[in-house]
């Protein structure tokens, strides 16, 4: 049948995730997004197993497979053990490999996503790591996560952390070794390759609005110009 | 609400969880936010409790906010996962502990799938050996750091200095428990208490002498919802979603909030500071909040830890009304101080 | 060849088979395993789609056999032998020798605390429709106070693979209709709402009987399955559900909520199907000879089935059966020497 | 105050709890058949304007008893009463006057 389908039966979430499904909407009513974006798992769901490529490629570029917040709540309900959760995933993996994810505003921002969270597992070993969390970026982190910031080590060191230190312990330094381990592993299974298509794919984009690298991801971070509820 | 139905659940959904020797795995998010948590938890574990609990420095990051945000692929996530399964080998291990949600769930999926298609753990086997020449087995038990202070929590109430009880009522605090989606809505029968009605938080608070508050968002996420939080234009949804969860909860008049998740906490905290900021309003007894808090800092309290010494000073949303109801004392001076 | 035939299960299906037995002139033993007849039916108040009395219904399949040998409290512990010459052995240790069996074990009902999302046995004003039912026959139940706003959850333990039930249990569709109806006669000023997937108004009346709930009782549809229900600060049950026609998620505070269990295997198959060397098929109810052209016979010689043990089915489709049963059973005896 | 750069999103959800069932009293008083739609989608298949415009009658029904009574009419504007509906609807309802009646009803407030 379809060839984006069979590429997404290559994925085994999309397996494990795609039964028949029956449009009873247990997903829907209770998805996170379901109330606050124009989402319906469900009809994703029975979209893709209707196993068209145009219908597929649609999805593939729209801004409504970027809205699930992958809390996977959908999951424990299906009645035909579906997780419309997953068959997002899929989707999104599909959308970003053969580039459609440029298409929509939502899917624009895996370009920010990748090198704020890639970017501080490669270089520190953490998803995360306070010297690049930074208030203004985050300002819901309030009076509180100003005063850490502007206090970051004293903050760390009260509190028992291990900041940046040799040794086990809370955000200790990752050894260059391990972190080394952590490159080869992106470099064999594929993550590098994605990283790399994502930013090429995304800095033509950038060009294409006349925009610098900076500027594109300032922008794709803040700005929402089209209505997504 | 009829308490005994829920016990019957409770009764179906036990997990095995090990006595000892645990191979110890850190939360990004919650060395990040609660650094505190974990160095309490493993205090009470090792050193009030006696119990073997091993860290090595070589281990990462799971990936997971990565891969839940679809920026690396499963195949990456797994390897990653298995190079921390050889590091637990290594040291001589057999019982891993995650001290993060998303990474339990992580750890959960990722035995599972394998279980389904062991080609693919073929396949993460021969990456993981090109990659790093290391070689692992599958842990004998996962478990969440929240499935062990559940286990503990009688001997932890045994110790208790301060107990889960309103002071100036004489009545149970009313708690609010989170659970992080990823704990067992999944995979079920991977958490104490199922998916439905979970125990693993609800157990602790029994125990601590709290009482635990039903509300109709009670299974509803927190909203962090990986790119819906860390993209900035799109948290309206992590902020809709939490506000939500306070619209629905506020009407029980709850003391405090208990969480398992290191991401959750944080949410519940600082998006009552900003939906007081933008919209005016505020929760809580005198609108002073409704405070959060890691099992980690609530298991502390209970056993007498200097609330500044867990770091409470870290919340936005002021926990002091909860430590005055507990009878907890406190320097006031003390609080930020560094 | 012995004219005497054991019918295991005194319900519908049961008592009209050994009424046709007796008729044709057969010796019938009824094997009931709990402590009295009528099976389902007997929890039953009014029976759609014409609103009959269920107990006088029960009454009619009784009067005929009344001076049939029933064993209550009862279970088969074993049988020997095979075509058409069993001896079974009960758990009251009577031994019966029989020619042929027929096997009326009917169904169970969904429990339906196995939907935990759903709250039975934890909320407090969550029912099933055998607890309505019985309300309707003894007026009383003190979950049920003046209520203002009720729902039927349609599918409940049916078609859903997550309880492994996969088969429509085709009568709640039809019940759930009728039973809004009689709750808007109890309480006229409530509203009501139906959740359900696909209404099956597949029988005759059952489509009179939708449009009736629609136009006369005012009952509302919700296309959209029941996803989870809770409890607010009154105790009054809030439930989600979406509402597919229009791709939004819903919610609605009730003051009570009505699950349609529906019919499942019956919990003692697999013990049955050991004991009489018959198989199960994969939704646990009984295999038959040929689905279509056999289908009130086992597979083993002397072995037939009645009734809702080989799925669900509506009671007239049962009483129907079981008379074809005993045609059926009828005809291979006469052809034995 | 602090710019955030986002605020709370607007919630899709219907609730049934927040229904204000005034004019849809009316209406149904008016056209007492309303209640009879099976939701069959009839009608907005054979809709001749459909394929230029939102309207959607089946949907317009289902949105008035979900108390969406704004999204409703505007998927009936520029209907031109052609009144094919009302030959094709199962349930015999007279579509054609029941649009005319819930523009006056929705319309006129």
């Amino acid at each position: 049948m379809g060839k984006l389908f069979d590429k997404l039966m290559e994925d085994y979430r999309f397996r494990e995730g795609s039964n028949a499904c029956i449009n009873c909407g247990t997903c829907t009513a209770i998805c996170p997004a379901a109330e606050f974006y124009k989402y319906d798992p469900r009809i994703i769901t029975y979209t893709v197993q209707s196993k068209d490529d145009a219908e597929i490629e649609a999805l593939l570029k729209s801004e409504t497979i970027w809205y699930c917040g992958e809390c996977m709540s959908c999951v424990s309900r299906c009645p035909r053990k579906n997780a419309p959760g997953l068959i997002i995933m899929a989707l999104r993996s599909l959308s970003i490999d053969l580039g459609y994810f440029i298409e929509s505003e939502k899917g624009r921002q895996q370009y920010a996503l990748s090198k704020a969270v890639c970017g501080n597992i490669l270089k520190y070993g953490y998803c995360v790591y306070p010297r690049t969390f930074k208030h203004k970026a985050h300002p819901e982190s309030g009076t509180v996560g100003k005063w850490i910031e502007d206090n970051l080590e004293a903050v760390h060191k009260r509190l028992g952390s291990n900041l940046d230190g040799d040794g086990p312990g809370i955000l200790r330094k990752i050894p260059q070794k391990d972190l080394d381990e952590l490159k080869t592993i992106f470099d064999i299974t594929g993550a590098t390759a994605r990283l790399d298509n994502v930013e090429k794919i995304s800095l033509k984009k950038a060009q294409e609005m006349g925009l610098s690298q900076e500027e594109y991801l300032e922008h794709i971070f803040t700005k929402t110009e089209i209505d997504h509820h | 609400m009829i308490v005994n139905g829920k016990q019957k659940i409770w009764s179906e959904y036990q997990k095995e969880i090990p006595d000892d020797h645990y191979f110890y795995v850190r939360s990004c998010i919650r060395q990040n936010f609660f650094p505190a948590s974990e160095k309490t938890f493993l205090d009470i574990v090792r050193n009030k409790l006696n119990l073997d609990f091993f860290e090595t420095e070589h281990h990462t990051t799971c990936g997971g906010i990565a891969y839940h945000s679809d920026t690396i692929p499963q195949e990456t996530l797994m390897t990653i996962v298995a190079r921390q399964f050889a590091l637990m080998t290594e040291s001589g291990y057999k019982n891993y502990v995650a001290s993060c949600i998303t990474s339990f769930g992580i750890y959960t999926e990722t035995l599972e799938t394998w279980q389904h298609f062991p080609e693919f753990e073929e396949k993460i086997r021969e990456n993981l050996w090109k990659a790093t020449k290391r070689e692992f087995n599958k842990p004998e038990y996962l478990a969440h750091a929240s499935d062990v202070i559940y286990k503990l929590r009688d001997k932890i109430a045994a110790r208790a200095k301060h107990r889960l009880i309103n002071k100036f009522t004489g009545e149970p605090l009313r708690v609010v428990e989170h659970i992080g989606c990823h704990y067992s809505k999944m995979f079920p029968s991977k958490g104490v208490g199922g998916a439905e009605y979970p125990y693993v938080l609800t157990g602790m608070i029994e125990a601590w002498g709290g009482e635990i508050i039903d509300y109709p968002e009670r299974r509803h996420c927190c909203g962090f919802g990986f790119r819906q939080y860390l993209v900035q234009a799109n948290r309206g949804y992590s902020l809709s979603n939490t506000h939500k969860k306070f619209e629905s909860m506020q009407p029980f008049k709850p003391d405090m909030i208990i969480t398992n998740c290191p991401g959750c906490p944080y949410f519940l905290d600082r998006w009552q500071y900003v939906i007081a900021e933008m919209e005016g309003k505020t929760y809580g007894e005198n609108s002073q909040g409704i405070p959060v808090f890691t099992y980690e800092e609530v298991a502390g309290l209970v056993l007498g830890y200097d609330p500044w010494d867990l770091g409470l000073q870290v919340h936005q949303t002021d926990v002091e009304p909860l430590l005055d109801k507990m009878g907890i004392e406190y320097n006031k001076a003390d609080k930020y101080k560094i | 060849m012995s004219k005497d035939v054991l019918v295991i299960g005194g319900g519908p299906a049961g008592l009209e088979a050994a009424n046709q037995l007796k008729i044709l002139g057969y010796k019938a033993y009824i094997v009931e395993k709990s402590e009295k007849l009528g099976g389902h039916l007997a929890k039953w108040d009014r029976l759609f789609p014409e609103s009959i009395s269920a107990s006088e219904t029960l009454d009619k399949l009784l009067k005929p056999i009344n001076d049939i040998s029933v064993f209550l409290n009862s279970e088969i512990v074993s049988v020997n032998g095979t075509d058409g010459s069993f001896s079974v052995l009960l758990s009251n240790n009577i031994t019966l020798s029989v020619s042929s069996i027929i096997v009326a074990t009917g169904f169970s009902l969904f429990h339906a605390e196995k939907k935990e999302e759903y709250g039975y046995g934890i909320y407090d004003r969550v029912i099933t429709s055998v607890d309505l039912e019985n309300y309707f026959k003894k007026h009383s139940d003190n979950r049920i106070i003046n209520p203002k706003k009720i729902g039927f959850v349609h599918c409940v333990g049916s078609r859903d693979e997550k309880v492994c039930n996969r088969q429509c249990s085709k009568v709640c569709c039809v019940t759930a209709i009728k039973q809004a109806c009689e709750v808007k006669e109890i309480f006229p000023q409530s509203e009501v709402y139906c959740f359900y997937m696909d209404l099956r108004m597949y029988g005759r009346y059952y489509e009179d009987l939708y449009l009736e709930a629609q136009s006369k009782y005012g009952i509302r549809f919700i296309r959209g399955r029941v996803s989870e229900v809770s409890e607010d600060e009154n105790g009054k049950l809030v439930v989600k559900a979406e509402d597919t026609l229009s791709s939004k998620p819903l919610k609605v505070t009730l003051d009570l909520l009505v699950l349609m269990v529906g019919m499942v295997k019956n919990d003692d198959n697999e013990s049955i199907s050991n004991l009489l060397n018959i198989r199960v098929g994969e939704d646990g109810f009984f295999k038959t000879a040929n689905p279509i052209l056999r289908s009130t016979e086992g597979d083993s010689q002397g072995i037939f089935f009645a009734g809702a043990s080989t799925g669900p089915k509506t009671l007239p489709e049962t009483i129907n059966e079981a008379k074809a049963t005993v045609l059926s059973m009828h005809n291979y005896l006469s052809k034995q020497v | 105050m602090v710019d955030f750069g986002y605020s709370l999103s607007p919630s899709s959800r219907i609730n049934l709890d927040n229904f204000d069932q005034g004019r849809l009293t009316i209406l149904s008083k008016i056209e007492p058949d309303l209640i009879k739609c099976i939701a069959c989608g009839s009608c907005a298949a054979s809709c001749s304007a459909a394929n230029f415009t939102k309207i959607n009658l089946r949907k317009v029904i289902l949105l008035l008893h979900r108390g969406l009574d704004n999204e409703a009419v505007s998927l009936i504007e520029g209907c031109m009463l052609c009144g094919k509906c009302t030959l094709v609807c199962p349930r015999g309802i007279n579509t054609r006057n029941l649009i005319r009646s819930i523009l006056k009803t929705y319309k006129e407030v």
